[in-house]
């Protein structure tokens, strides 16, 4: 904010009558930058989980599957343009996000860095992975800035029937053989806690939330919203006939909630800091796939501009 | 050979064609050159998907013996397939796979909108959900080689390269036999002549490389054998990705 | 976990480790720099499939079931298999090939070398062959490190890079467990402590970066998960290639 | 030859009593141009004829086949090798042949131009293939070029091996499952006529065979080779259970030879003008290898260049 004292109570005035900013308001650079930061961070989990989702397309056990597949993964691009879009909207180009992440001074979503080693992972990424965006994301579909609520109202909106086929996908293969059933519980154990770790770190080590809350552009603390997760979350491996890899996860009547083995945060820490099973694989993916295709970028360029002189030429 | 088993027949080869087509272009999901690209690859690939499961679940109900889509798309080899070769090769670059593109949906549009006409009431029905998916293909290709052929020195000539790569593929798409001049005699056919597409084809394909500054590679030998099952090395190692998964569980519901 | 099946276990690890790298190297034939090289990566392939061979033969047996060489091979899924993660990569450029050879026969050298001693009479047959072979490949690679190492510019910059492409994988090949400590404890040793290779295997290394004018990578994070069965995406892809068509005629002899 | 008649009497000696010509006996240049033609085809085939094969390595469907296999394709690399080096002899280089190769100014064999579509096109080649090219090789270890004739005793010796292979492989298979069989009937039926294809044109069109003959580099005419091949390969189609696709084959007693149908020519000129299923694939397959191999050989032959400029300092 260029900064009156005028135009920041104006902004606080609408955070805290849970109003929305737009891209021409006032707003505190400091909340702008948080957005920014925020939002490309989502853009770049949605780009780089298309990878470990990817690599079964090619072999996807049913056409049916392949279809469903290949449409999940194609809306992981799509909320990419829509939170890429969104974050435009702050002044800042798709590209220069783009270069942040090729250049590791962004991140993306920790859990993009386990691999899918068998079917039965692209099930478990649509249940638990998609159903703790879910959680995280639903209260922002109502958070402080306009476009990036209503990318989320979108996003989520797919995301829940991406968690439903997910659950549906596993509920196939526990009711199928035996082979299939061990490959479901498999799954599972694996991406258990990985997922429990995507609401990051205790409150009590979280930096930023107070800010980011009273911005409007967090509404639950990382604890409340780990709870919530595991409390949707443990009656559905009831009902796919599956033990989710917690002997201490139980139902605490008193407390109203599940209790649960916390995630190993240190884990969280050396996966977010680079030293995940696959990172490297992730990024050099990504940057392979941008800089084979710039040939293409500066054709569509040379091509636009191309046109553009030849119709102010015919003008 | 039956009427009946030359329907099957000639369900199988439009399905095998979207089949194969929509297994190659998956492999560009995340690895387009722009985030547009993945969804639109991935679009493209999808409605073909959908056009090979109604076609094979066609060619499956028309033979009677209870193979169903995936029946035919996981448990046939390699001899077995039906597709053209245009579809099988590698995707090679975004130009390579932009040029295949462009000739692929140009000729399945001509295709299915005479399909549509089709005295086979499944073959019309899916022909005209079909032609609508491919009129954006057709779109979608052509503003490519318009981009690439009309862009950069670097997109020119890779353009160029990848027509070559493609086109001695061209002339089996539109080879006719004595399956589809059985299916297409008569005033009520079946199927589509497919030497009468080439002209169409030709005219639209021709306009789009004119405009690009492109010519179409001249004197290429031509590859077939598709229809008959004489394939190129190339398919055996997509099938080996495609079905191992499932023949791997027998049986097993996904 | 009995001594059993630790065996077996052990038995797979080593021939998991070779099978998987002589189906990467055979992905080398025919497309080798020159000649003399699609004879060596056939030749080091061929070792290094003996060896599974044998290996495998004999885990089938000590365990009991049934199972041979080809049943172990082709009827195990991802998550069964127990190679270390550096052999199951892709092949890269033929600078990472080389690194991951120089890395891995050195490791394997050191490895047969001791295994010869195994109060277990296959295993330490098994070794007494392969060590013979494995000092083969391990000359093989160094002669290929030091040409790149101290050949061209573009070499040593390729060098540089496929060791920072293996090196990742390298730790795993020297972790000890349960397993391998129970295998290596006592008088007469069935295993061989893989933490007691780490030393002798820098000293062989190290001297062979020195000279080529190269330097250990440092400071790379350590992948591991093979011997669990945690694998990488790679494998999955290379097993329905090695897979395909066994699977695809369940009980047929070849 | 530097063309003196003492010289050409003394060659012509040697060849009529079927000795030896060594590479510092004086030869007719245009005997020494053949022979390098006819050498280096020779080779080329052996290094193209490893990509229809190698496409099966990764899929062999047994661990002794995939063993046998790259064996098999292994030796074939060391047969080009050997005949390179004998193609040295007659003062011409690897690479020099190998660029005539690349920039279709020599050829291979046209067989290689077709598909190997099933497992059991690994056997067929192995049976049907080698053992044609066994039948035109084996006169040639008696040709008068002496490394020549040496090269083919080795190459002779190893393909009978893999001729045995070929057909013990399809002999698993016609004794296996009826899919088993009716693969190995397939393969026969696409690699029989390419086969006969091998020995040529029929002789009333083959050109420069007569001086071939003169100079005892060809020992037989290309028809009477088909036929012997014919005659040794029908016997051994029955032995297999197989059907020769050739309705008119059929026991001459007259003749003491099989009658049978001649290839299509047609087709064989085609294929060898470039217009075969695989030719623009084995070329590209195998430039691409070349070149993506250069900077390796430009690092081995730099770091000779060091070292031996070190051992000269040292010296």
């Amino acid at each position: 904010m260029a900064g009156t004292d005028e135009q920041e109570a104006a902004f606080y005035a609408i955070v805290d009558s849970d109003g929305r900013i737009e891209p021409r308001d006032a707003m505190p650079e400091a909340y702008r930058k948080t957005l920014i930061r925020q939002m490309a961070q989502h853009a770049h989990s949605e780009i780089i989980g298309m990878q470990p989702e990817g690599n079964w397309i090619s072999r996807a056990p049913s056409l049916r599957r392949k279809a469903i597949l290949l449409a999940k993964v194609q809306d992981e691009a799509g909320h990419g343009l829509y939170l890429y879009a969104a974050a435009e909207t702050l002044g800042v180009s798709r590209d220069h996000l783009l270069e942040l992440l090729h250049t590791h001074q962004q991140k993306y979503s920790s859990i993009f860095n386990y691999p899918t080693l068998t079917w039965a992972d692209v099930g478990a990424i649509g249940w638990l992975v998609d159903g703790a965006a879910i959680t995280n994301q639903v209260p922002l579909t109502r958070c402080s800035y306009g476009p990036y609520a209503r990318a989320m109202v979108r996003i989520c909106k797919e995301e829940s029937f991406h968690q439903r086929q997910g659950f549906e996908a596993l509920l196939t293969l526990t009711r199928g053989s035996a082979r299939q059933k061990a490959m479901a519980q498999d799954a599972l154990d694996r991406w258990w806690y990985p997922s429990l770790a995507m609401f990051g770190p205790p409150d009590r080590e979280s930096t930023h939330s107070d800010q980011s809350m009273r911005w409007g552009i967090k509404r639950f603390g990382n604890d409340e919203l780990r709870q919530r997760f595991v409390d949707m979350t443990a009656p559905q491996a009831d009902v796919l006939g599956l033990t989710i890899p917690d002997p201490d996860l139980r139902w605490n009547d008193e407390r109203g909630h599940y209790d649960f083995t916390q995630p190993d945060f240190d884990e969280l820490f050396r996966v977010i800091s680079g030293d995940g099973p696959c990172n490297r694989q992730r990024m050099e993916h990504r940057v392979a796939a941008h800089t084979e295709g710039a040939w293409v970028r500066e054709a569509a360029a040379a091509y636009a501009a191309k046109r553009a002189k030849r119709a102010e030429a015919a003008a | 050979m039956s009427e009946q088993s030359q329907l099957v027949e000639y369900a199988l080869r439009l399905g095998d064609d979207a089949l194969v087509l929509a297994q190659r272009l998956g492999e560009w999901v995340a690895r387009a050159p722009e985030l547009e690209e993945d969804v639109a690859m991935a679009n493209v690939a999808l409605d073909l998907l959908g056009q090979a499961r109604a076609l094979l679940t066609y060619a499956g109900e028309v033979e009677g013996a209870g193979r169903d889509e995936d029946a035919l798309a996981y448990w046939r080899d390699d001899r077995d397939f039906r597709n053209a070769l245009l579809v099988e090769a590698p995707g090679g670059d975004f130009a390579v796979t932009t040029a295949r593109q462009l000739v692929f949906a140009a000729y399945q549009y001509e295709l299915y909108e005479r399909l549509r006409s089709s005295a086979d009431q499944t073959l019309a029905a899916i022909a005209g959900k079909a032609v609508k998916e491919v009129h954006y293909h057709r779109d979608h290709a052509t503003q490519w080689v318009l981009r690439l052929g009309d862009g950069t020195e670097e997109s020119h000539r890779r353009m160029r390269a990848g027509l070559d790569t493609v086109w001695p593929y061209v002339d089996e798409l539109f080879d006719a036999d004595d399956l589809t001049a059985a299916l297409s005699a008569g005033t009520a056919p079946i199927a589509v002549d497919p030497a009468e597409l080439r002209d169409p084809w030709q005219a639209y394909v021709g306009a789009v490389l004119a405009e690009a500054g492109l010519e179409p590679p001249d004197d290429v030998p031509a590859r077939r054998g598709g229809r008959q099952g004489l394939h190129t090395e190339h398919l055996g190692h997509l099938l080996a990705e495609l079905q191992h998964l499932h023949r791997s569980h027998p049986g097993a519901t996904w």
